[in-house]
C-alpha cells in the first residue's frame, strides 16, 4: 500500500496534494531517462541509469536498513490535538484528519526497534509524505520517547530524516520540539550510545537545527537538500542565484557538515560497522596476549 | 514611532497638553477639567491594550522607539564590559555579550540586537544572528560554566539570518549545537523575550531554567508574513496569520512555552522606557534570585525537564 | 637604565642588536612626528601625535599595570643550560650571556605579583629585546611556576606577551613549553581563578599557538602584529602582497579573535574591571533583600 | 626513490642481482661469492646507517616511498571507517580521521598525511594542516572521550599551513586549543611521529600519553631550512642547521622529548614496508595494552606530569 501511495508522487512537493496519476513507467526527473516503476522499487528508489536517489517511503527504508522481521513498532499510541485551533484556508484538524487517513498513521513519523545486521537499533523515520514531514508536537514526543527507550534498552539510535521543518499549525509549541528532541537526547549520550543521524532529501529548517545535526555520525544521502533556510527564503534575501549544489550533501560535505555521503545501498552496512566500532568500549582485560601472539 | 490603533491615544493626550498650555497662558484654572481628560486618557489605553489584535501587538513588538537589547544592557545592569567574538569565524554585532552586574552578582547578559536606526539597523544584521553569533553564545556558556556566573539572554530577533553564508558555515548546525550547549548549562539561566523571538534563532538562546517574556513581546515558530505567504499564498494576510499562531505573551503562558509575563508599563514599553527597565530589573532579580537557591545538579535537571514537557497530544488506544 | 637601553632601539626587530645611538628626539615610525624621547616616556611609549603604541620595556610595564611599590619578583632562580650545545654563526651559549649581562636577567622573562588596583595579581611579562622574547626552557618553567603559583595564593593572572615564538637554539625542548605552558594553566582553571592575555607588538609563532592565546580574555594593544606565521613567511607561501592591516590586533578582533582591543592607558583599569567581575562568584546568601528594597 | 648516500648500497645490490641472473643464465654455481656478498650487503647497510648524518636522517624522513599515514592506517589496523569535517570550517585533507580496530580495541586514528604522489601531495596540501584540520582533531578528542575510545595520531607534517586564509581562521588559536583539548583527555592517547614532526602543526596532535618515534623520523622547532635561512642567512646551510637542532629519534629520547624509539628495519622503512607495519603494530598494541591498565585519572595526570616535565634549566642561587 504505502509503495502504492508513494507512485502518485512524482516529485518531492509539499507532502499535502499527491493526486497525480498512477502509470507503469516514470521519467526520471535526473536524467530523463524512461524507468519502469518496478525496477525503480526493486532499485531501492534509485534510478537505474543516474543514481538518482529519490525519496523512499517509509516501509521500504525500514525494510532496508533493518533485518528482515525483526521491526516492532513504538510509535502511533499518541496524536496531535490542534492546540492552537489553528485555522489558514483550511483547518489543520481537518487536514491533519485526511492525512492521518490517507497514510494510515497517526503522524509523520515512525518509531521502533529492530535488528540491523544482528546489532540491536532503535529508529525514528519521518514520512514526508505525511504533512511534508512537518515537526509538532507529535513528531517531538515520539522522537524523544524512542530516543529514551533506546537509552533504556541499551540500543543505538539511528534517526532518518526528511522533513520541511516545524508544523507551523502548532505555532510555538513545535519551536519547542527542537530543545525537546535535543534533551531527550542526554539519555542516549549518557549511555553512551551511539546516535547516527542519517539526512534525506528535504531535510530543513527546525528539524535540521535540531536533533538530525546533533548525530555522532552524520550521513548524508547523495544529492540531498539539507539547510536551514531554504533555497527561496536565502533568494529573496540575497536576490541572486545560488551556486549549483548549494546545500546539497556533497556541498555540505566539503563544508565540514557531514561524516559521509552514502549511496542508499552501503547505508545498512556502514551503519552497522560505525555501531559496532562505537561500541568498542575499553575492555577490562588487556591486550598483551594478542601482542604476544604478534611478536 | 505610533502604530494606527494608538491614534485616538495620541490625539487626547495632545488635546490635554494643548489645555494646559492654554490654561497657563491665560492664567485660568482648567485642572478639574484636565484631571477628567487624564482620567480619561487611562481608560482609553487600558481599553485600547486590552482589545488590541495580535497583529496589533506584532506591531508593538516590533515599533521604533522600543527598547532593544543594549537598552536593557545599560539600564537593568551595571559594570558591563562587552567581550567579542567567538574564536573562530568572527565576531557577530547581531548578539552583544559580556560581563555585568545584576545587583551584586555577576552574571554573563547576551542581548540579541536589532538596533535603534537605520545604521544600526544595517551594523547589527536587523538582529539576525550569523553562525558566528551563536558560537560568540556558546563561548558566554563555556565562561558562564568556568566562572560559575549566571547567564541572563535577552531575545528579540526575526530569525537567524538566512543568507549564503550562514548557510555555508553550518546555520543550522551551529543553532542545534547552541541548544544543546545551553541546555547543558551548569549555571542558572534566564531568557527574557524583549521583542520579537523568531524561530530557531531566539530558541537557541533561550534553552533557559526561566523563559520570560514582556506583554507586548511575541514568540513564534514563523513569522506571521512568512507564515501568510505560506498558507495563505498572501504575505497580506499577517494579520490573520497572527491570529492563528497564537504568539503573544499570554498566547505563549497558556501553552508554557513561557514562565511569566511581565507587564508592561500603559501604553506599551516605549511609552515609558525607565518604568519598563525597573520592572524588568525587579523581576530578574527576584527570578535569579530563586535560581540561585538551586545546586548545579538541580538547574540541570530543572532546565532539561522544562523543555522534555513542552508539548500537547493525546494518548490513543489503538496504535496505527 | 631599562628605559636608556630601550631608547637605542628605534624599532622592533631581532631584539638582539641595538646599537644606534641615544638621541632626545625621534621620528615617529608611523607618522614621522618629531618627538622629544620624554615625552614619549611620559605617554607610556605612545606617540602623541598619532597614538601609535610602541613596544614598551619590561619595567615600565610593570609600573603601568601594577600598584605602585606592590611588585614582588618571583622569576630568575633558573637559567637555561644550552643542551643542545646549539652553534650557528654564533654560539648560543655566548649569545645568552651576552644578553644576560645586557639586559641584567636571566632570561626573556619577569613574573612576580602585585595588585592591580588593589586586587591579588600574578603575572609574566616577556622581554621582546632579551633575545626577541623567545620562548625557550626557562620562559617556559617560569611562566608555568608562575601560574601555578597564582593558583596557589588565589590571584588572577596576567599574561603579557611580545615574543618571536619559540626559541630555536633549544630545539624541540621550546617546542614542547608550549605544552608545558598549556597544561600548567589547568591548575589556575581548577581554582576558576581568571586568566587575561594581553598581546602586544609583536606576538608570533609558539608564544602566540599556546598559553597566549588561552586566555579567558584577550586583549590586543593597538595595532600589534599578532600571529602564527609571520608576514614574510606567508608573503613566501602565497607569492603575494598581504592586504592591509592584515594580522593586526583590529583585523584579529573583526575575525573574532580577541574581547577587544585597548589602548594602554586604558588596561589597568579594564583589567581590575574583568577580575573584579569574573570574581563574583555564585554568593550563599540570596538576592531577596536588594530585591525587596529595589520594589 | 634513493638517497646519496644510499647509492653504494643500491650498487651492491644490483651487483647481487646481476650475478644471480648471470648464474642462472649460465648454470653456474655462484652461491657462495652471493652469500658472500650478501653479508657485505648487510655489513654495508649496517655502517652507513650507523654513521648517517643528521642532514641524511631527514632526507631519510622526508624521502619518496617511505610510509605515509594512510599507510599505516591500512596496515596496522583494521576495519576502519574514515570521518569527516569539523563541523564548522570543512574537512581538511591534511589529516585523515576515523574509527578503526587496533587488534581487539577501537580507537580513534588520525593521520597527518602528505600524499605519495604529485597529485596527492596537492590535494593533501603536503600534510599542512589549515585550522579546520585542528577542528577536526578536536571533534575526534571529544568522539574519543564520549566512546572511551583511545586516541592514535600519526605525525607528519612540515608545518601548519603558513597561508592566508589559516591566519584568518585563527591558526594559532586552534593549535593553542588543540594542545589543551588533547591534554585534557580522559582516554589513552598515543602520538608516533612516524616522518616530519613539524613545530606546533605536529605538537597539536601530540599530546600524548606515548610519544613514539620511527628511527629515521625528526621532530623539530623549526625545519632545517628555516632555521638555516634565520640563523646563517643561507638555507643551503640546512645541513648544519639539522646538526644543531638535534632533530634526530635518539636525541629527542635523550632530551626526554620521545618516550621511545622504534627501529626501522636495515635500510629504511621505505625497503621493507611490511616489515615497518608489523614492528609498529606490535609496539602500539604493546604501548595500549599498557595505557589501558591505567583509569581516566592517571591518564590525566601522567599526561600532564609528563609535558610540565619537559625542559632543561638549571637553579640559581642569587635572583636577577
Ligand atoms: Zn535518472
Ligand atoms: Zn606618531
Amino acid at each position: 500500500m504505502t509503495l502504492e501511495r508513494w507512485f502518485r508522487r512524482k516529485k518531492p512537493t509539499k507532502g499535502d496534494d499527491d493526486s497525480s496519476p498512477v502509470g507503469l513507467w516514470l521519467k526520471c526527473e535526473s536524467c530523463n531517462a524512461q524507468i519502469y516503476r518496478k525496477d525503480l522499487v526493486a532499485n531501492l528508489y534509485v534510478c537505474p541509469e543516474c543514481q538518482h536517489h529519490y525519496q523512499m517511503p517509509v516501509d521500504a527504508r525500514l525494510e532496508l536498513l533493518l533485518d528482515e522481521g525483526s521491526f516492532e513498532q513504538w510509535s502511533g499510541h499518541i496524536q496531535a490535538t490542534d492546540p492552537l485551533e489553528f485555522v489558514d484556508q483550511e483547518a489543520y484538524a481537518d487536514k491533519l484528519k485526511a492525512a492521518q487517513e490517507k497514510h494510515h498513521r497517526k503522524d509523520a513519523i515512525v518509531t521502533g526497534s529492530g535488528l540491523l545486521n544482528g546489532l540491536p537499533v532503535a529508529l525514528s523515520v519521518m514520512d514526508f509524505f505525511f504533512l511534508g514531514g512537518s515537526m509538532g508536537s507529535v513528531v517531538g514526543e515520539e522522537i524523544a520517547r524512542a530516543v529514551e527507550r533506546a537509552a533504556d534498552e541499551d540500543r543505538a539510535f539511528i534517526a532518518v530524516t526528511a522533513s520541511g521543518g516545524a508544523r507551523m499549525q502548532e505555532g510555538a509549541l513545535s519551536l519547542m520540539q527542537m530543545a525537546k528532541t535535543t534533551v531527550a537526547l542526554e539519555r542516549l549520550a549518557e549511555k553512551h550510545l551511539p546516535f547516527i543521524s542519517l539526512l534525506t532529501d528535504p531535510t530543513t529548517g527546525g528539524t535540521t537545527a535540531s536533533f538530525a545535526t546533533l548525530g555522532d555520525i552524520i550521513i548524508a544521502e547523495p544529492k540531498a537538500l539539507i539547510c536551514f533556510a531554504g533555497p527561496r527564503v536565502i533568494q529573496q534575501t540575497i536576490k541572486q542565484e545560488l551556486p549549483e549544489g548549494f546545500q546539497r550533501s556533497e556541498f555540505l560535505l566539503e563544508k565540514g557538515m557531514l561524516d559521509d555521503v552514502l549511496e542508499r545501498s552501503k547505508l545498512k552496512d556502514k551503519f552497522a560497522a560505525y555501531i559496532r566500532l562505537l561500541s568498542g568500549k575499553v575492555p577490562q582485560v588487556t591486550l598483551e596476549a594478542e601482542h604476544v601472539a604478534t611478536l | 514611532m505610533s502604530l494606527p490603533f494608538e491614534k485616538p491615544i495620541d490625539d487626547l493626550e495632545a488635546k490635554i497638553t494643548d489645555m494646559r498650555s492654554y490654561a497657563e497662558e491665560q492664567g485660568i484654572d482648567l485642572s478639574e477639567e484636565i484631571g477628567l481628560l487624564e482620567r480619561r486618557l487611562e481608560q482609553l489605553k487600558r481599553d485600547t491594550f486590552a482589545n488590541i489584535t495580535r497583529w496589533q501587538r506584532v506591531q508593538v513588538a516590533r515599533i521604533a522607539g522600543r527598547p532593544t537589547g543594549l537598552d536593557y544592557v545599560a539600564n537593568v545592569f551595571t559594570d558591563f564590559e562587552e567581550l567579542h567574538g567567538d574564536r573562530t569565524l568572527g565576531d557577530d554585532p547581531a548578539l552583544v555579550t559580556g560581563l555585568a552586574r545584576l545587583g551584586e552578582q555577576t552574571v554573563i547578559v547576551m542581548a540579541q540586537q536589532k538596533g535603534r536606526d537605520t545604521k544600526e539597523n544595517i551594523l547589527r544584521n536587523f538582529g539576525m544572528m550569523h553562525p558566528s553569533g551563536y558560537r560568540k553564545a556558546m563561548r558566554m556558556f563555556d565562561l558562564a560554566d568556568k566562572f560559575r556566573l549566571p547567564i541572563i539572554a535577552m531575545v528579540d530577533t526575526p530569525g537567524a539570518y538566512p543568507g549564503l553564508s550562514a548557510e555555508e558555515q553550518g546555520q543550522a548546525w551551529v543553532i542545534s549545537e547552541c541548544i544543546q550547549r545551553m541546555s547543558r548549562l551548569k549555571v542558572p539561566a534566564i531568557s527574557l523575550v524583549i521583542g520579537e523571538g523568531g524561530s530557531g534563532g531566539a530558541l537557541a538562546i533561550a534553552v533557559a531554567n526561566r523563559v520570560l517574556i514582556l506583554e507586548n513581546a511575541i514568540y513564534s515558530v514563523i513569522s506571521p508574513e512568512s507564515c501568510a505567504a505560506i498558507r495563505w499564498r498572501d504575505s497580506s494576510e499577517a494579520p490573520q496569520a497572527a491570529e492563528a499562531l497564537k504568539l503573544t505573551a499570554y498566547d505563549l503562558l497558556d501553552l508554557n512555552v513561557v514562565d511569566r509575563v511581565i507587564d508592561e508599563p500603559l501604553g506599551g514599553a516605549h511609552k515609558e522606557v525607565d518604568a519598563t527597565m525597573a520592572i524588568v530589573k525587579s523581576v530578574l532579580l527576584q527570578e535569579l534570585g530563586d535560581l540561585l537557591k538551586l545546586d548545579e545538579v538541580s538547574l540541570l535537571e530543572q532546565r532539561r525537564a522544562r523543555f522534555r514537557a513542552l508539548g500537547r497530544f493525546e494518548e490513543v488506544l489503538e496504535a496505527a
